[in-house]
């Protein structure tokens, strides 16, 4: 398996399994149980979304899928190989846009691509990216000078500019405006259709959950474990009035404890 | 060239004052070109007027050196590291500052003497202390516990008759400040030597009490010459070209106190009264400038006693300890 | 700042328009005042008699009544070029407690004699200095600025470089931590007899011995700086590949320099306290060793205006220091003020 | 520590398990050269004559043998107290290098008198001054404590208040700054007359430059660390009502607190290289006392011993500091570290 | 008018009227409008809903109201006094939590009590408060040991503990799932109705504002003007599937530029 991924690396996505994983914090000395024995796959080239109550586990579940943190049991595999540390083949946009103060928007934007020594050659995508988040006119401000979402659009913008097989979204349209977020979920689903990657998106929105991904994962309470695994296998692009994803909605508003009349 | 090492701006008084027309000045151009020497000292020192003198008035120069002057602030000890590192070639002390860390085995050897005096006892004029004795049960005001002042005061204590571990109290503060700690209160007495002494007795309210001038002290050196082991050892000529030109600047300065004032006045800070530099030429006995086994005699009397005050080690034999530290060159 | 600004906001929020009135008038009041004071300062040193013999009275006095009258002046004719006046109002609250405070220093020493002689000196008596002694003086301040820049470059760099490398490798900070932890509080004293000997000059000891207190509280600093990287910075540098050197180049370094600056500052300001005890070999002239040398005279004028040059001389490159960094920094708010 | 994490992470990721093998091995290999390295050193000390005349050769081989000896035994039967062995092992890689680097110590001074006398005193005539002189020297770290520890409370407290100040009100600013400018940078020697007129007695006086010395890294830290309060902090109090005095005590003090720890470090660090200035001033005993004593009289190992002892305590002292740090800041990272 | 206000200043709410406000930034040099002569009022006890594309001003407009900065031109008033500083008569929940970081949950809850001295007077609210966010079991902990979501619930808590008579909230649920922000936002309202003050909310989700709000303003892009001024007279509790609402629902979706199909 392990070889065979390997011969084929330049084919885009990545195969992820989270395998029996659990995580516990410490909290006042006392352990915090997060996440109790987790367990899914997400085939190469899926858009998988993450969907639970506040502080049930999901952004802890992102870092162990980046390999920002070992778990406390259990494996995370990207393609078989189990991840022991991050890799600039899953990129992660935080659910805090932590810019770099010290650079203005276009460096932040640049940074993967620096890091990775790829500036000159693909240097031109930063401009074309902060043309897609609409931030062209303020390449040269600071974090500091943004709006909320402004700065959570840069931050997506410096996830985006690079070419992950693996693209991880933690709840990164949350500050949009409605005009705003529709236009840039329906980038984000372009482009995955385009490059194949696979991604992992946390949200609070169901119905951004049921536009945008193949399938939707639906979490428990703290501490979290899987509660349904929906698969939605539309074309896109989708429409919300869609008869079979409005069926969709209510069955999980169900699962989240909201009566479907919501 | 540097300000503090070249008098640059003559003193009005001597404008003029020729500057090498003197005892040396004629016999200057010895053999070959000069030998290029460096030569450590404290320029607060005025009664070091023997090295500006060798240095003006052409001594140096007749011996075949060319001596650049290096001012070492602080205490003077450190004159000896400098020659046991090779950063200097000869260098000049005093005696009761140099013996106690020598007796530790610098790489230093004593070559010549240059001059008697300069440390004073001095108590308020208007306290009951009048002589040495007085001091018993007081405190001393030294600028440090190895200050020549503390070394040679301790050794007279000792010969009347005084402990000076116990009857006294030496008390440690910043040179300048010795006169006001006992004015506040906090010492009785103070002992150092010029050009501080000297300024806080000049208006009166201080009185001498002793100093190293008095009895058999009048023919005791001061101040040393030493140079480092290695130029003793690979070049004995020019330590004997240095020991020579002091001791023949310091007989100048026996004679000519105020042209030998002149030389230094350049090399003191701001104001220095040309008076007061030509009083303590008169005062320092630059006469005094043993050599050779007068100079060991005096040396070993310098460690018997300090042997005497503890503060060189029992097990240290002064004999042995001047032979040790005394090169003759001379002779 | 932000406590201070919030102070400015609300004090200002009704300001009153109308009359040229109340402002203006304290403005011309405070600079006449400050005028006044300079003025009686010149008559005082001039007419007073001194209780001993200092030099340069005449030229104190005529400098500081001219200075008074141009005050004065200003003070009148304020209105004729506002901003001018505008500058000048924010010192002259400072000039008018100056010219007070010579007038003090005048009649306490010279005049009335009620300060201890030699260790108060007049004001004039620091003139005479200046005056008299500048070439020394001048020659000490470009030796000294010459010791000192090079010792604090040496030992910042030097300083720089271990706290990134503690910051970052484990084993160098193994190693070097501990001994760190030792030689970096011994007082530079100490290092003598050994600079001495490892250095084949005594300048170039003098340059370690600044270099060394200089390098401690940099190296301290820039390995704390790094070493409080907010970990999130690092996160999202790894996810998107940084390589090590990245991460410290990149990101830990510019995240530090805001402490490293905290760190040049104030290995600034202690080399400038060992620049004495470096000058203590067998220099030819240096602040430090001026200020030691008239100290062996109890020439205290001279070790005032040396001390005041010295510190108007640290003053200056700290300020310099703090121009580079707000360059450096300018997309954060100060930190350490000046 | 995070990069430093970061490294730690990556190398432990894929840790050998099954046999006691290479880990274990390592760690008794160095315990036992460790052990041999102490147990060399020893036997120079002990077997091969001196050069000159040094002490306590005899003691310092026996001691030297007993604790080579000890390693040399924990290195052999680590196994049987696992816990401490491993935590031996962090320490043993330095308790070789301290082996090797005493035997060489050793045989470039009382041996082969390589390093030119009385600079480089062998070790055991530092245990000889230890031995020997330890009441005097006793003595000293108690004056030099109390010395230090008054002067620095008083400089710490001082300089908070003023930088808490600075941080204020824009009035005090506009006094006390230039002020500052011009006194911070000034070595401590020159105080020396001031305070001594100042003070009722010279030991206040020491109390007074060791507070001042303290006061200024202080102040101009908590000012820095006042004024960089993240301003959002400031908002959230104000719209909730924060009085002035609330946002100082209960906002910017506590914001700034990390800033003000590094000023007490600062400070600590600078008081203790003037106790050798403030302890010229009529003090019967003390390090910096002690220290200018050996150095007169050329004891170059006095001196040394003395500057091990004052070393030692500043550290000490430091990470007392550090302690009071973390416990007050435990909600966050360790800023500068120690 | 002011005087009448003061008489019976302890009727709850407050009137907010922000006249002919235009505000400016500077970026780069060059000044950056952000709010273009914007005037309304808000009347004692309205529920205000500000909707309007990212980056339009929203977030500069509350800082204005509350009084943290002047604006450049135009007046903002509260019961006629125009503002000129910060009051604890009106609290704010900031787009991000900012909590203190050295403060545990509860002394951050505690934080306006503690300023204005009721600590003891009303300290029992704090327990209530964080029983109503559900963060009773994190009292103890650190700001850094939250979730994203429960940060912001916290900053919501520290503002209601406290008795304003001007509520301002921008984004307060951002980061909430479905289930947590529908109880918050029947919370909010219930607390609202009970005490009566006047609320100004800036979200991106029409469904909250229609559902929380008695009128709602919709900003144009930035600089940002009054676009429309929609009143919302429904009874509480409403119904997202009201077919009023759902009409305002479309009509504001035009406004934003989404078509009415969405
Ligand atoms: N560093 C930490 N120390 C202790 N507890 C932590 C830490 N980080 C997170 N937690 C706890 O772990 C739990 C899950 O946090 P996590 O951030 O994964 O939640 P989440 O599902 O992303 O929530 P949200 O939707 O609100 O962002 C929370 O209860 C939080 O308090
Ligand atoms: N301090 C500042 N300096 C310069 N420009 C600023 C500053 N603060 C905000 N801006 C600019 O003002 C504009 C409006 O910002 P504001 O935060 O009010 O937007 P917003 O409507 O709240 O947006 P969002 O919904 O994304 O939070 C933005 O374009 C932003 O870049
Ligand atoms: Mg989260
Ligand atoms: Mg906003």
């Amino acid at each position: 398996m392990v070889s065979l991924a390997h011969d084929i690396a330049r084919e885009p996505g990545v195969e992820i399994s989270v395998h029996e994983v659990s995580h516990r914090f410490d909290l006042e000395g006392a352990p915090l149980p997060v996440l109790d024995r987790v367990s899914f796959t997400a085939r190469r080239g899926e858009f998988v979304a993450l969907l639970g109550p506040s502080g049930c586990g999901k952004s802890t579940l992102l870092r162990l899928v980046a390999g920002l943190e070992p778990p406390t049991e259990g494996v995370v595999a990207a393609d078989g190989a189990r991840i022991d540390g991050p890799d600039p083949s899953r990129v992660v946009v935080f659910q805090d846009p932590t810019l770099f103060p010290w650079r203005n928007v276009r460096d932040n934007v640049a940074l993967g691509l620096e890091a990775q020594g790829l500036l000159k050659q693909r240097g031109a995508r930063i401009d074309e990216t902060l043309r897609l988040v609409g931030l062209e006119n303020f390449a040269k401000a600071l974090p500091h000078q943004l709006s909320g979402g402004m700065a959570q659009r840069v931050a997506l913008a410096r996830a985006l500019v690079n070419d992950p097989d693996l693209l991880i979204l933690d709840e990164p349209l949350g500050k949009l405006d409605s005009l705003t977020r529709l236009s840039m979920q329906g980038e984000i689903v372009n482009l995955w259709r385009r490059a194949g990657f696979t991604a992992l998106l946390v949200t609070h929105d169901i119905e951004e959950a049921l536009l945008m991904a193949t399938r939707v994962i639906v979490f428990s309470e703290r501490p979290a474990s899987i509660k349904a695994d929906i698969a939605i296998d539309k074309p896109y692009p989708r429409h919300r009035d869609d008869p079979d994803l409005v069926e969709r909605r209510r069955e999980i508003l169900g699962l989240l404890g909201l009566d479907a009349s919501w | 060239e540097t300000v503090f090492a070249t008098p640059q701006i003559p003193r009005a008084p001597f404008e003029g004052a020729p500057i090498c027309t003197t005892a040396a000045g004629d016999a200057a151009a010895a053999a070959g070109p000069l030998k290029k020497i460096t030569f450590a000292w404290n320029a607060g020192a005025p009664c070091l007027v023997g090295v500006t003198v060798a240095k003006e008035k052409g001594f140096f120069a007749k011996h075949g050196l060319d001596v650049e002057l290096t001012n070492y602030s602080g205490s003077t000890d450190q004159l000896l590291e400098t020659l046991a590192t090779g950063k200097a070639d000869a260098a000049a002390g005093m005696a009761l500052r140099w013996l106690k860390p020598m007796e530790q085995g610098f790489d230093v050897k004593i070559v010549a003497s240059t001059h008697g005096g300069c440390l004073r006892l001095l108590a308020p004029t208007a306290s009951n202390i009048k002589n040495l004795k007085d001091l018993k049960g007081k405190i001393i005001a030294v600028s440090d516990m190895n200050s020549p002042g503390k070394n040679f005061f301790a050794i007279r204590l000792k010969k009347v008759g005084l402990d000076p571990e116990k009857d006294v109290e030496f008390k440690q503060f910043p040179g300048p400040l010795l006169r006001v700690s006992v004015e506040k209160g906090e010492a009785h007495a103070l002992a150092d030597n010029d050009p501080l002494t000297f300024l806080f007795q000049k208006d009166g309210a201080f009185r001498e009490i002793s100093s190293n001038l008095d009895g058999e002290y009048a023919s005791r050196v001061c101040c040393i010459i030493g140079v480092r082991g290695s130029l003793i050892r690979d070049d004995k000529p020019t330590a004997a070209a240095i020991a020579r030109a002091l001791i023949e600047a310091s007989e100048y300065a026996a004679h000519h106190p105020e042209e030998a004032a002149a030389t230094y006045a350049p090399y003191g800070p701001g104001k220095v009264e040309l008076a007061d530099l030509v009083t303590l030429a008169k005062y320092h006995s630059h006469h005094h400038h043993p050599v050779g086994a007068d100079l060991k005699k005096e040396l070993a009397l310098y460690a018997e006693e300090l042997k005497l005050v503890s503060i060189f080690k029992p097990s240290t034999d002064p004999a042995k300890f001047a032979e040790r530290i005394y090169a003759d060159v001379l002779s | 700042m932000s406590l201070i600004s919030i102070e400015a906001a609300s004090a200002g929020a009704a300001p009153t328009r109308g009359l040229p009135s109340r402002e203006t008038l304290t403005r011309a009041a405070l600079a006449i005042a400050a005028g006044a004071a300079w003025i009686a300062f010149a008559f005082v040193t001039r007419h007073w008699p001194d209780a001993g013999e200092w030099g340069r009275g005449e030229e104190l006095a005529q400098a500081a009544a001219g200075f008074g009258a141009a005050l004065f002046l200003a003070g009148l004719l304020g209105g004729l070029w506002p901003r001018g006046a505008e500058r000048l109002r924010r010192y002259t609250p400072w000039l008018l407690a100056l010219g007070l405070f010579f007038i003090l220093w005048q009649a306490t020493t010279a005049k009335l004699a009620l300060l201890p002689q030699p260790f108060f000196p007049p004001p004039h008596a620091l003139v005479e200095v200046f005056v008299d002694d500048w070439p020394k003086l001048w020659e000490s301040v470009v030796a000294s600025l010459k010791l000192e820049l090079l010792g604090f470059l040496a030992g910042a760099g030097a300083g720089f470089v271990v706290g990134v490398s503690l910051g970052w490798s484990r084993a160098f900070g193994y190693w070097v931590h501990p001994a760190m932890r030792l030689i970096g509080p011994m007082p530079s004293i100490a290092w003598l007899p050994i600079a001495f000997f490892a250095f084949p000059s005594s300048y170039s000891a003098s340059i370690f011995l600044i270099g060394l207190t200089t390098g401690f509280p940099v190296a301290v600093l820039t390995w704390s700086g790094v070493a409080s990287v907010n970990s999130a910075y690092y996160d999202v540098a790894r996810t998107l590949g940084a390589s090590r050197a990245f991460l410290i180049f990149k990101v830990a370094i510019p995240a530090a320099l805001p402490h490293v600056f905290v760190g040049l500052f104030m290995g600034l300001g202690a080399s400038f306290a060992v620049l004495v005890t470096a000058e203590m070999m067998g220099v030819k002239a240096g602040l430090g060793f001026y200020l030691q040398w008239a100290q062996g005279w109890a020439a205290y004028a001279n070790m005032y205006a040396a001390l005041l040059v010295m510190s108007l001389m640290c003053s200056g490159l700290i300020t310099l220091l703090f121009r580079l960094r707000d360059r450096l920094l300018s997309w954060q708010k100060a930190e350490v003020q000046w």
